[in-house]
């Protein structure tokens, strides 16, 4: 069997349930495949593991890896098996947000570490400033959790629809104290959870032959987790080393996920490419990408694993 | 090949000349030796980075990471103060103050000793890494959050070297003050706190390399979008590997250049003590 | 003549890991105003002790004690005597003078009476010129004399000292023993002095207290006959002589040779 | 023994402070809830509420009792959501590191202290390297470490090595230095070899002060080994399960990962002093 | 009769942060092989700097010196001497029996010889039983002897002691003093002894050398005509008191009371 190792961008969950039910309904092994999957953390940068040969493939969102383009590390995007982003901003009622308008004068809470390019995008776009003056948001680095708009140190946080978004709800506010903007719906979505290889790599037949069987094997991953939530939510507790992940929480992530990855056969849409580029572009003075990249995906592996 | 054999050409000469430099006692050569072996370091990094072709987003050559200084100065210099004056020295005022009067406090009573020192270094074997998440919790995402977490650092290094700098006068020297029949504060002003400085210093020393730790590693959970501690987690999302070599070479020539003050004040204060001086 | 320090039938068992050590046993001493009183004895008598006793530096497990008539303790705290240790001691964070000046800040003396104490008993030691120095700028025999200078700044009149000139050589030893008649002929002080040496403690005392070990007790106690006025030569003089004798053989006695 | 009772009263102290932490760091959350349901909370009610909370800000002390009891005595040791299972793995990883760290920093030392161009030019590098941030390095670590096919283990042992070696080195430089001159010279007059000096004199001359410095070590072990454990996290740990906790906002989890590694670095100081008293009494040097 | 250490016009300086420190000034010595050569004299004048310059330990900086007609590194590396210090030095971690086998493992004697050796040598400093005990278990004398016994188990002729005695009390020291000299008869050795005691210099030696300080030299040199067989009580004769007063005026002469 072929060696594939498969970089995840955070740790294990529900948001990678397709490749973990690949492995262990032994989609990858019908293929010849030997799949590792190494999960990632607050500080681990995909793309720093591919450089260092960490990994073969890599989940990286659309705009951190178009960014790593540019510094230079060729990262081609061979399929996409997230269609729709599940990226938002929460906020509290509380605070007198109604919309985006709102927002001069906040603080809003952001991850950072890679995952801040869509944010900077939308907000250049609304033409508010980042850096703490009176007419742009407070920005603050977000932590691990939803604690910042619990606390009121936040007036929104950036959560997934899958995940944070719950914690919030878990911890005892109800949907009538929120308000939530997705990008999707600000028209400022970019692609998330794409799969990434490098570009030197991909000139080798070989390895274009093992991504083929490797794409198509998730995507019968992720199609079974779509149809079978509450085993695929077992399949990832399975997996998670720590043992801090609960049911619950794993079997809602699940259905969520199965939205987002429920319009894609896994090839890349180029109209979405090209609304995540065009996004990235309009930063204004500080634009996350600065030209239009070349190069960075292809049909090629997709065509060849959905036929 | 060239930057390889080159930098390794450098390294040979550079021991030749370290070597012979300490052979023959030239004068400064306490100051020079270290700064080439320095620059050893460096030479042979750029080589090697250069020479093996390693790409920059796993290990920048230092010539990147000193253009990231010269011309980021301004960014380095606003996290600067955020990381350090803010939230290191603060904690480490309030920290290591707080130490010694608490050690102060215990040595009044064995038996809060006794209890006391026991439990403190159980809490001093916490990884502070765990608490950094919690003070973010409590005390905000500023640099009051950074300054609770150096707190929380440095208090228990200090409170058991100040304990046991107390103690640290010899039997005669307390029997002489009895002899007086001294009152407790005197012999705490005469006596204990002078015998104590060369380990309250020792205390202060081993926290300043804390002090600049914690204030970086807090920022990881948390923080506003400026400190040594955000860039650096941000940048190597981005794989801004220079800047972030950058943001660490501050922080080293900082720690160093704190410490470096502890001990001259240090040396000052305790001119008298045995390690102070030079033999004969 | 009244009795400044007054043991009768004193214990002190000091308990340790291996049980108890008698360090003295039964002892009983009268030392009257102006006495000049040494202490000889091998190793390990309780020489120490009795002096430490003396001074409330530790406690007596049995018998009486008492200085000026009151208990140690109060002696202590009414600042009776003052105690040269063996090493001198000195601080050495304070200079010279300020090593001095320490008991007279912690007694509260006046601060331009201190100036004047200083440097009177700093001549007294001849160490004029060395007020500025700090210890470790010293030969060991300068700070044991420094260490002297501190116990006689301020005004107590008994002094209690434990082999002060144990480190020393013999000429500067010589000197230092012909100083300190002199000084207690001038002040008439009470002094306890504890040495290993028999011509010291035959130069020097009025009263010699020869012990013995294992428990510490008193073997001898020898009155003096020679004169107050001591020149140095005195110690060829066949009175000196005989009482050496009689130290010596004091001691020979208690002697045990396995230590 | 006859400091159980100070221990006693100085945990007790420290409980009732946590206690009242808990209630008043706790209580804002449980009024808003309060607040939103529309109720109003009598004085007790909230207590009772501060004691119970599934989030807490700061859990109580019985809550991360009951959680350590759950995760060590009622789960199966080899079951990933038993702290035993981490505490064992975070364990490997110390000693791993510890014993890089054991290796190095007496190498540095001896190096050190027999030559004068490393003692020059090494030591101020030394400290040094002790105030760049591990926690921001160590994810570059583990890349390059990747990357050269190296094991996650040793990964995380190299990690856990770069905050130990330092205790050692300094303690060992003390420790081969302590013999004084006189005894050097004494070797001198033996006209022994430097190797002699060094397996007769030195080394065992600075058995104590490697113990002191053993003891420092082996807890900054543990802590670089919770560092690595983040960037690490795959393979389970304490930091791993500090790290889940933090994202969960889990805090009673954080405080029971917490504890546990507390009380893991308490019990390897406690083996090492044990071992010291041994050694140092076989080697007569203990009284 | 040979000649086993010859200094001629010996300069020695060290070189201190305040400048040089002249220890030692043309100083000019023969000592003949079976010699017990005391040097005395006050602190600082350079014994223990001259004692340590015989073994190869601090380096003449003028004039020449030899031991066994070899410069004192060759002598040094031959093993020609065994040196007390004035601490007893004994390693900790070793016990007595250990600390005197501690050379002879350095110098490679053979297993077998060690135990016999390390037994003879107890017995002549009488420590037998001692053996298997740690230093810190001994009383400060036993642990001199100990360190004596040490510098005695291997072959050396020339012994070099810097004031090996200093801390001991009087009655331990005649012992010693005495078994010293009972040893020195048997053994033929060559000693060099440093001490700050007159009599103790007069008994022990064959010559004694009388120095003075800044810079150090040698002021005097006395040749005893006492007998090789020498009771404790020789100490009460007139030729005793005569050369002790020699002693004594020679270190007059050279004292200066600024130490
Ligand atoms: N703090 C102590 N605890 C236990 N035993 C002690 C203590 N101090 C002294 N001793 C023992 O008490 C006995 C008398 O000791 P002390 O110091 O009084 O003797 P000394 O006559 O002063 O001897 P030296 O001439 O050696 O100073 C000795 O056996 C000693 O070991
Ligand atoms: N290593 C050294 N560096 C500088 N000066 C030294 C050194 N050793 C000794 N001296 C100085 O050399 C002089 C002679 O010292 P030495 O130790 O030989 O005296 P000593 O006669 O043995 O005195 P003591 O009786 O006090 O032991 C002194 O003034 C001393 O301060
Ligand atoms: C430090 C930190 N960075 C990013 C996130 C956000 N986040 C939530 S889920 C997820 C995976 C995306 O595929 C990411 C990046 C976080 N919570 N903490
Ligand atoms: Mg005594
Ligand atoms: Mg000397």
């Amino acid at each position: 069997a072929d060696d594939v190792t498969l970089q995840l961008k955070w740790v294990t969950q529900a948001q990678f349930a397709g490749y973990y039910v690949a492995q262990e309904k032994g989609f990858y092994g019908d293929e010849d495949l030997n799949v590792t999957i190494k999960p990632g953390g607050p500080d681990v940068a995909p793309a720093q593991v591919i450089a260092g040969g960490g990994a073969d493939v890599v989940l990286d969102w659309m705009p951190s890896a178009l960014a790593s383009r540019e510094k230079g590390l060729n990262l081609v995007n061979i399929a996409q098996p997230f269609a729709t982003s599940g990226m938002m901003l929460t906020c509290r009622k509380d605070t007198g947000i109604t919309g985006p308008e709102d927002f001069a004068g906040k603080t809003l809470g952001v991850w950072f570490f890679g995952n801040e390019y869509p944010f900077l995008s939308w907000m250049s776009q609304m033409g508010l400033s980042t850096d703490g003056g009176d007419d742009g948001v407070t920005v603050l680095k977000q932590g691990f959790n939803v604690d910042p708009l619990l606390q009121g140190q936040a007036a929104c946080i950036s959560t997934m629809t899958y995940n944070e978004y719950w914690q919030v709800i878990d911890a005892g506010l109800t949907e009538d104290d929120l308000v939530t903007f997705k990008y999707e719906d600000m028209g400022v979505a970019t692609l998330e959870d794409g799969i990434y290889v490098l570009q030197e790599n991909l000139d080798d037949p070989a390895f274009s032959d093992k991504m083929v069987r490797f794409v198509r094997a998730s995507m019968k991953g992720w199609k079974y987790a779509e149809a079978n939530p509450d085993e695929a939510a077992d399949i990832v507790l399975e997996n998670d080393a720590s043992g801090a992940q609960t049911e619950k929480h794993q079997q809602r992530m699940m259905r969520e996920i199965a939205k987002l990855t429920a319009g894609s056969t896994g090839e890349l849409s180029v109209e979405d490419y090209e609304r995540t580029v065009e996004t990235l572009m309009k930063g204004g003075s500080d634009p996350v990408i600065t030209a239009t990249p070349e190069g960075a995906w292809t049909h090629a592996i997709t065509d060849l694993a959905l036929k | 090949m060239m930057w390889i054999l080159g930098s390794l050409v450098f390294w040979a000469l550079a021991v030749v000349l370290n070597l012979y430099l300490v052979r023959n006692k030239v004068a400064g050569a306490g100051f020079i030796v270290p700064v080439l072996f320095g620059i050893t370091v460096l030479v042979v990094w750029e080589g090697m980075v250069r020479g093996f072709n390693v790409s920059p987003v796993l290990l920048p050559p230092p010539s990147w990471v000193g253009v990231a200084l010269v011309s980021k100065t301004h960014i380095l210099w606003q996290d600067l103060v955020q990381t350090f004056f803010k939230g290191a020295l603060t904690g480490y005022f309030i920290g290591c103050g707080s130490a010694v009067l608490i050690a102060i406090a215990i040595d009044r009573s064995p038996f809060l000793q006794r209890g006391l020192l026991p439990v403190g270094n159980f809490i001093a074997a916490l990884p502070i890494v765990g608490l950094a998440p919690i003070m973010v919790m409590w005390f905000g995402f500023d640099w009051h959050s950074k300054a609770a977490v150096v707190v929380a650092m440095v208090f228990f290094p200090m409170l058991v070297n100040t304990v046991q700098g107390l103690q640290a006068s010899d039997h005669m020297q307390r029997d002489l003050m009895r002899t007086y029949a001294a009152s407790y504060w005197a012999s705490l002003v005469k006596l204990r706190l002078p015998a104590a400085m060369p380990f309250i210093f020792n205390g202060l020393k081993i926290s300043t390399t804390l002090a600049l730790i914690g204030a970086i590693v807090a920022e990881f959970f948390g923080s506003p979008i400026k400190g040594m501690g955000f860039r650096i987690s941000t940048e190597v999302g981005r794989l801004s590997l220079d800047m972030v070599w950058a943001e660490i070479t501050v922080a080293a020539i900082l720690g160093s250049a704190f410490y470096g003050i502890v001990a001259l004040t240090e040396k000052r204060l305790t001119f008298w003590h045995p390690s102070q001086r030079k033999q004969r | 003549m009244t009795t400044v320090i007054q043991a009768n039938n004193l214990d002190l068992t000091y308990q340790t890991n291996d049980g108890p050590v008698h360090a003295l046993k039964g002892v009983d001493l009268d030392i009257n105003k102006g006495d000049f009183v040494s202490f000889i004895g091998p190793s390990g008598c309780g020489k120490t002790t009795f002096l430490r006793a003396i001074a409330d530096l530790e406690q007596p497990t049995g018998g009486t004690l008492t200085v000026n008539g009151m208990t140690p303790e109060q002696a202590r705290q009414s600042r009776a005597y003052g105690y040269v240790f063996q090493a001198a001691g000195l601080y050495p964070w304070r200079t010279i003078g300020d090593n001095i000046r320490l008991p007279l800040e912690i007694m509260g003396y006046p601060k331009s009476d201190m100036a004047q104490r200083v440097t009177e008993v700093l001549e007294l030691v001849h160490l004029e010129g060395f007020e500025k120095k700090f210890p470790w700028q010293l030969s060991g025999g300068m700070q044991q004399r420094a260490s002297i200078a501190r116990a006689l700044a301020f005004d107590a009149d008994i002094l209690l000292m434990d082999e002060p000139f144990g480190a020393l050589d013999e000429i500067v030893r010589d000197h230092l023993n012909e100083q300190l008649l002199e000084l207690w002929a001038r002040t008439n002080k009470t002094i306890g002095f504890v040495t290993h040496s028999i011509p010291e403690a035959v130069y020097l005392s009025t009263k010699i207290v020869v012990m013995s070990p294992r428990p510490g007790r008193i073997t001898d106690i020898i009155d003096s006959p020679l004169p107050k006025e001591r020149p140095l030569d005195i110690r060829d003089t066949p009175e000196f002589l005989e009482i050496a004798h009689r130290v010596r053989e004091g001691l020979r006695e208690g002697h045990a040779y396995d230590d | 023994m006859k400091s159980i009772l100070p221990i006693l009263t100085v945990v007790a102290a420290i409980f009732a402070i946590w206690y009242a932490f808990a209630v008043i760091l706790n209580a804002p959350w449980a009024y808003s809830k309060a607040e939103r349901a529309d109720k109003t909370l009598s004085f007790s009610e909230m207590v009772s509420d501060t004691m119970a909370q599934d989030k807490p800000l700061l859990p109580a002390p019985h809550q991360v009792a009951v959680e350590i009891w759950k995760t060590t005595a009622l789960k199966n040791v080899t079951s990933k959501r038993s702290l035993v299972y981490h505490g064992w793995i975070t364990l490997q990883a110390t000693a791993l590191g510890f014993a890089f760290g054991i290796g190095l920093g007496i190498i540095l030392a001896v190096a050190i202290v027999y030559s004068r161009v490393m003692d020059m030019s090494v030591m101020p590098w030394i400290i040094a390297s002790q105030t760049v941030p591990i926690l921001a390095i160590a994810p570059m670590i583990v890349v390059v470490l990747a990357a050269m096919q190296v094991d996650d283990i040793v990964a995380k042992g190299v990690i856990s090595m770069y905050l130990s070696f330092f205790p050692v080195v300094v303690g060992m430089v003390k420790g081969l230095r302590s013999p004084d001159t006189m005894l050097l010279d004494q070797m001198k007059t033996y006209s022994a070899s430097p190797s002699q000096a060094f397996w007769k004199l030195r080394l065992p001359a600075s058995a104590p002060y490697l113990f002191a410095s053993l003891k420092v070590g082996v807890a900054a072990s543990l802590i670089g080994a919770v560092v690595a454990e983040l960037s690490l996290s795959q393979n389970g740990g304490l930091g791993a399960r500090l790290l889940a906790g933090s994202y969960y906002g889990q805090t009673i989890q954080i405080w029971s990962a917490l504890l546990a590694a507390a009380t893991l670095a308490a019990l390897m100081v406690f083996a090492i002093s044990a071992i010291e008293k041994v050694t140092l009494r076989r080697m007569g040097m203990a009284q």
